[in-house]
């Protein structure tokens, strides 16, 4: 009535520009986070809530669905994939391709070929959920766009996936196993 | 619930045909030339004065188009009410002046699966464009070839 | 501290007196005027990008981030850098529209804008022509505005302009009325249209403590004249896309957008000047003090447009002729008499009887409003 | 000093551009805008006349005033019959407007 | 030649050649743009002559005001934009008549001998303005106020859309 | 240009708002038909975002097609994932354990006050608010995503729920995270309120605009929000209560003024009723089981079924016949938004153009879902 709700709505914005000046003032000289290690603004904190991304960036969760990798048993050394093409039926887009090797290796099948295109991967994580080996999960890795799209930028091969399983899960164990 | 229903429809239309289908969603099957005496009855006097969805089926044999009811004063669980229509001139009097709400739901039966709702007051495409050939959601589309957009039909 | 303050003042007798050495003296005159003008284009550029990168600061604060922060110190390089996207950009004029009307258009909103300029007083002895009819010149000047908007969106020929341009010119003309009205309040007080004599009128008290009432129809009406949220309509990109200048792009979009921030900028210069006391203030030297008070006001323009949605165009149109006018011929006319009756009676008096009028506007508002109020009760209850 | 006949010579030449086109023209906002120049060439007597022989008495601006006063007057109550003519009759073309009732 | 002159002839030739715009062309946009030219001349003569109110009412009515208005109208009948001939059967009548017109008034301005009081303007001359108004002339004042007011109404009522029978 | 030849009294003009328009929230077009600034006519024309989802529904194995839920109201997957989720398992009977319930439930009622305080900020938004009200929802909203991130690995196209429960358990660290964000809800909400409900601006733009009678809201089968905002006491969850809905204690928030600001209204009550349910399920539930076993080939018997819930937008149903096979023999969605705007030209005529993305606003429309 007679502008008081208009007051008020004025009030709560101009609370929320003096707030972000005193998160500011809380984290004083420091403009990032330390390590560009962000945390999301806690619901009961107020201030500026953005992050500041190619400075700052959020851990992700152990069950990020990022990017495909392949594991490797790290005993043997050989990929867990068997080249059954499980994955690769159970995609409802048909991003896997899998070719299995004529020839066992380790007295287990292997994967001769395994592409994956992700120009149009729904992320969906049904492979994962399919594998019967535990061979294939996700990586925390989200920073995916390139400038072309000919292979080996968005058409990941085997040799691509199992070097991301090496990086973030050298001992035969993503994350998503260990978060308990 | 359903099978009440069935028994006011029979005893109040006599003329009209029904079948009481026994599923898991207990429905009516209607004749397509009593659908919207039904409907109206249905509306008019049982009260079903919400139309839910408006569904094409193309089964093997013939088309069935499909309509949840429900009553809101009496807040029942729905009423499906099926339709069949022939395969070759699939035609279906359209329920849109009962319920207007079946407006954009028929177009869109009719868009994707092809039958026609006679008495529609602007049967027209909704999702595809004007000049669309063929009917995508129908069996036999062809699953795979481009079709060049504006190619007119002749309409 | 007077050198700082007469600073400006300083520098310019004394580049003419420089200039007088080896020209004649109408020569030098001739050389100072332009030189003004160069500096006043110079400041209106300087303002735009100060003004958009302050807004963009300020609107990001307000909605918990950062704003631009990635080009220069604190982004303060931003706005250079749109400036130059923008400038580099293709000019395209539509196939359909009108040539001449479309590219004149941008030129012709740009021009009153810098003429405004002239005759604001940024500082003690800093106006860059001290006009006896000041007031009424920028109000002349800037309907110049209108018309260049109304022929944007005709030239165009796109409908979203033409609504646009017909939107701008309804809104402009009516909220010209109270705009007008109310600050003739500060007139009447000092009794002339020049900008400097009413900064002059108010060496002992502002006039916003005269008339508040005045102050606020006055902020009120120069926020729709210039087009800001919440009455920027005109340009609503929720209903008809960017308005007037849907189709301009590159530097004729560049001259729209400097037209109206530096417009901005000035109605909060202007109301500073009528209601605050303009360049008057203690210690600091005037300029700052002038500076500070119109963009305190912006702050304020800035504030609103991060809070508030927009009107309806017959909800503006109300606005005005319902509210704003008759409630500033009011205001005028109790002014007046407050003025004729504490004639000579002292400043103490003066600033008295015009807060317990203004006050008393107040609250015949607040009752008519609650009758209103109470009358469409009865009648719903009635029905 | 600018002399007097110069402005007057201005002000002829501009009320009979106007005349010619408030008579010459078939659009009805055109013969407006004919008129209007017609009442601007009129003001510049009245000013000119003001400034030059009547310096200290300002009966010339005041009936500039009054003269602008009526052209708003004017055009406004012309624009109006233009719009009402033109919604009736979809022409603003004065040779066509020749009934006297539609 | 003093500056002055020089001023008032560039100002005069372009406000002449602007109002020759208004009356010739095909394109009526293209004439009240002219016309909107026009008017600023016609201010800037104004102030030639010292009337600075003057001047800026000439800019705040007329270009402010009438020349939106001639605009509006124009857009709102635009259909008739493109109209084949601008002007009627008997322009040539008419030229031939403004013609003469202007020759006989400009024979007349220069055949009389002007008694010129080359004084300066006393005074505050907006405050004298003013004085002048609400004192001597304040009849007229009224009844310049009351046509306003009948014009506006006028206008309104003329313009407004008849109710659908 | 298209005008009315009947009067020759008003001149009309053809506007064509979208599909690219600001306010349109996609790709959607409206071609309105235009007396000054009155709309005289409306056509809503839509499509340009088709993806023939019914269609792929039919290529797909009844598990593939979650994902492809995810993406029709591409801001309350879970609550699609929901819908058709209960459809199948309706086809198939299978029950779902308790715990599943449960985590179900959270998430849809998260879903619910992510969705209305986008709708909220989006109709703002359209009203002419510099982002303001917009950028505040969105705060809450990603405090809320990280939730759903946490718990199913992706923050939109979450792809979580599975026929007899959920992809995985809540991970550790969700239920404290968890009520901290539902702790702090209450006070967002607030806030909201403080910013907008009582703003004359806000009142003037939404007060009596849209007017939609409750009898009209059911003749044109206008669902959640929309028809309660009507005066309709009607909710799905309440009327025809699945899952275990039955167990909360809430209220249908309804609102009898029918026009933009009670459907406005509505919304701030559903996402304080949706705390209130949260608080419940967070001392409720209970440990188990959140999945049963299925067979790899999963293949429900024949027959047809339809499912339906209160999804945030209103009704939200699947209708699928199955031949037996491993496909769905016809996936039919009945998305809430699409049928909503059977009564958009309705509501629009005789309003102003300010109006309409109001309306249209207030009926938030996702074309992801309106297009399917």
């Amino acid at each position: 009535m007679l502008g008081l709700g208009i007051l008020k709505g004025l009030s709560v914005t101009l609370q929320h520009f003096v707030e972000t000046y005193l998160s500011d003032l809380k984290r004083f000289p420091h403009r990032y986070a330390p390590q560009g290690r962000a945390k999301r603004l806690h619901p009961t904190e107020r201030g500026i809530f953005t992050l500041q991304y190619p400075e700052e960036r959020l851990e992700m969760f152990p069950r990020f669905r990022g990017a495909l990798m392949q594991l490797t048993n790290p005993e043997t050394g050989i990929p867990k994939c068997t080249g059954c093409g499980i994955c690769a039926r159970s995609c409802p887009v048909g991003v896997i391709e899998v070719v299995r090797a004529s020839e066992k290796k380790g007295g287990k099948f292997v994967p001769e070929s395994y592409t994956w295109n992700l120009a149009s991967c729904l992320f969906c994580g049904l492979c994962v959920e399919s594998c019967p080996f535990g061979a294939l999960y996700h990586t925390p890795e989200y920073e995916l766009s390139t400038y072309g799209r000919q292979k080996g930028e968005l058409i990941y091969d085997l040799d691509r996936l199992l070097a991301w399983g090496q990086k973030y899960a050298p001992d035969g164990v993503p994350p998503v196993e260990k978060e308990k | 619930m359903s099978r009440e229903i069935y028994e006011r429809l029979v005893e109040a239309l006599p003329e009209a045909s029904f079948e009481y289908l026994e599923e898991k969603d207990p429905a009516i099957s209607v004749k397509t030339d009593d659908l919207f005496e039904v409907a109206r009855y249905l509306k008019e006097d049982q009260g079903f004065d919400y139309l839910s969805a408006v569904t094409g089926v193309d089964y093997p044999d013939r088309f069935e188009v499909v309509y949840h009811l429900y009553s809101m004063k009496k807040g029942t669980r729905p009423l499906t009410l099926k339709v069949s229509a022939s395969k070759e001139e699939p035609e279906v009097p359209s329920v849109t002046p009962i319920w207007p709400g079946a407006n954009f739901q028929e177009r869109e039966v009719y868009d994707l699966m092809g039958i026609r709702f006679v008495g529609h007051p602007d049967l027209k495409r909704i999702l595809l464009w004007e000049g669309y050939k063929g009917h995508p959601l129908r069996k036999d589309f062809p699953l795979e070839g481009y079709q060049a957009i504006g190619q007119e039909e002749p309409s | 501290m007077p050198f700082l303050n007469d600073l400006f003042v300083n520098l310019s007798s004394w580049i003419h007196g420089f200039l007088a050495h080896f020209l004649p003296l109408w020569a030098a005159d001739l050389v100072m005027m332009l030189f003004t003008i160069a500096c006043l284009i110079a400041f209106a550029v300087t303002t735009i990008i100060f003004i958009n990168w302050l807004e963009r600061k300020v609107i990001g604060r307000i909605q918990d981030r950062y704003g631009p922060n990635r080009v220069g110190p604190l982004g303060i390089l931003q706005c250079v850098a749109d400036m130059i996207k923008m400038l580099t950009k293709e000019d395209i004029t539509p196939a359909q529209a009108d040539r001449l009307i479309f590219n004149l258009a941008p030129v012709m909103v740009v021009v009153p804008t810098f003429m405004v300029l002239a005759v604001i007083p940024f500082g003690r002895g800093m106006v860059a022509a001290d006009l006896n009819v000041g007031f009424l010149y920028i109000m002349a000047v800037s309907s110049l505005t209108t018309i260049a908007i109304l022929l944007a969106g005709w030239g165009s020929r796109n409908k979203y302009s033409l609504l646009g341009g017909v939107r701008v010119v309804a809104q402009m003309m009516s909220y010209e009325i109270p705009m007008v009205l109310s600050a003739l309040g500060a007139i009447m007080l000092t009794g002339s249209l020049s900008m400097v004599s009413i900064v002059a009128g108010q060496s002992r008290v502002p006039f916003i403590l005269l008339q508040p009432l005045g102050f606020l129809i006055y902020l009120t009406s120069a926020v729709a004249e210039v087009n800001r949220a919440p009455f920027d309509l005109p340009e609503a990109e929720s209903e008809i896309i960017a308005g007037y200048h849907t189709e301009y792009s590159g530097i004729k979009y560049a001259m729209f957008l400097l037209a109206e921030y530096v417009n901005a900028f000035i109605v909060s210069a202007i109301a500073a000047t009528l209601f605050l006391g303009g360049w008057q203030g203690p210690l600091l030297p005037s300029y700052i003090w002038f500076f500070l008070k119109a963009y305190a006001i912006y702050f304020v323009l800035m504030w609103l447009r991060g809070t508030l949605p927009r009107l309806r165009i017959d909800q503006l149109m109300g606005l005005a002729w319902r509210f704003l006018v008759p409630l500033a011929l009011v205001n005028l006319l109790v002014m007046g008499l407050v003025i004729t009756l504490t004639q000579r009676k002292g400043l103490f008096s003066l600033v008295l009887v015009s807060l317990v009028a203004n006050g008393l506007i107040v609250a015949a508002v607040v009752i008519i409003y609650a009758f209103a109020i109470w009358r469409r009760r009865q009648v719903k209850v009635t029905t | 000093m600018i002399p007097l006949s110069w402005y007057l010579t201005v002000a002829a030449i501009l009320f009979s551009l106007g005349l010619y086109g408030a008579l010459a023209r078939r659009n009805a906002i055109a013969i407006l805008m004919g008129i209007e120049l017609m009442l601007n060439a009129v003001n510049i007597n009245l000013v000119a006349f003001w400034r030059y022989i009547t310096p200290q008495e300002f009966i010339g601006q005041v009936f500039a005033i009054f003269v602008i006063t009526v052209a708003a007057a004017e055009a406004a109550i012309g624009l109006a019959l233009i719009l009402a003519i033109y919604r009736h009759r979809q022409t603003i073309n004065v040779e066509e407007i020749d009934l006297m009732k539609w | 030649m003093t500056l002055l002159q020089i001023a008032f002839l560039i100002i005069s030739a372009v406000t002449i050649l602007a109002a020759l715009g208004v009356v010739v062309g095909r394109n009526i946009l293209r004439n009240a743009l002219a016309l909107i030219l026009a008017f600023l001349g016609v201010a800037a003569l104004y102030l030639l002559l010292e009337a600075t109110f003057l001047a800026a009412v000439q800019v705040l009515i007329y270009v402010g005001a009438i020349a939106v208005l001639i605009l509006f109208a124009i857009m709102l009948t635009e259909r008739l934009m493109k109209q084949e001939r601008a002007t009627n059967e008997q322009w040539w009548v008419v030229l031939v008549a403004s013609a003469l017109l202007a020759a006989i008034l400009i024979f007349l301005v220069g055949a009389v001998e002007w008694q010129v009081t080359p004084t300066e303007i006393g005074g505050d001359p907006i405050a004298n303005l003013g004085r002048a108004l609400l004192t001597t002339y304040v009849l007229p004042f009224e009844v310049a106020s009351l046509l306003l007011l009948m014009a506006l109404v006028g206008a309104i009522i003329i313009a407004r859309e008849r109710e659908e029978a | 240009m298209q005008r009315v030849e009947t009067g020759l009294r008003t001149e009309t003009i053809t506007v064509n708002m979208g599909p690219q328009h600001p306010s349109t929230h996609g790709v959607f077009r409206m071609i309105v038909t235009l007396d000054g600034e009155t709309i005289v006519d409306l056509e809503p024309v839509m499509g340009y975002l088709h993806r023939c989802q019914e269609k792929i529904g039919e290529r797909n194995t009844y598990l593939q097609n979650i994902p492809y839920t995810d993406r029709l109201d591409y801001i309350c997957s879970m609550s699609n994932n929901m819908a058709y989720v209960m459809a199948v398992e309706k086809l198939a009977q299978i029950e779902v354990p308790e715990r599943a319930e449960y985590i179900r439930i959270i998430m849809v009622e998260l879903t619910r006050i992510v969705n209305h305080a986008v709708a909220i900020g989006a109709l703002l938004n359209d009203l002419g608010c510099f982002f303001t009200p917009m950028l505040y929802a969105l705060e809450e909203r990603e405090r809320i995503l990280d939730l759903f991130e946490m718990a199913s690995g992706s923050r939109m196209m979450c792809n979580y729920m599975r026929f007899g429960g959920v992809r995985y358990d809540l991970p550790p660290g969700f239920m404290p995270e968890l009520k901290s964000v539902v702790a702090a809800l209450p006070a967002f909400i607030d806030e909201f309120e403080r910013l907008l409900t009582e703003n004359e601006i806000v009142l003037a733009r939404c007060q009596n605009v849209g007017v939609l009678p409750p009898d009209m809201a059911i003749a044109y089968s206008c669902t959640g929000p929309l028809l309660r905002a009507s005066g309709v006491n009607y909710d799905i969850r309440k009327v025809d209560s699945y899952s275990i809905y039955d167990r909360f204690d809430f209220d249908v928030v309804t609102e009898t003024n029918c026009d933009v600001y009670d459907r406005y209204l509505v919304r701030i009550g559903e996402m304080r009723q949706s705390v209130r349910i949260l608080e419940q399920a967070l001392e409720q539930i209970p440990e188990g089981e959140v999945s049963v076993k299925l067979p790899r080939v999963f293949k429900p018997p024949e027959g047809d079924v339809y499912h339906r819930i209160e999804s945030p937008k209103g009704e939200l149903g699947f209708y699928l016949v199955s031949d037996g096979g491993t496909n769905p023999y016809r996936y039919k969605i009945r998305s809430p938004t699409f049928i909503n705007l059977t009564v958009l030209p309705e509501l629009c005529k005789g309003h102003k153009v300010a109006d309409v993305v109001a309306i249209l606003g207030s009926i938030d429309i996702v074309l992801g879902e309106v297009d399917r």
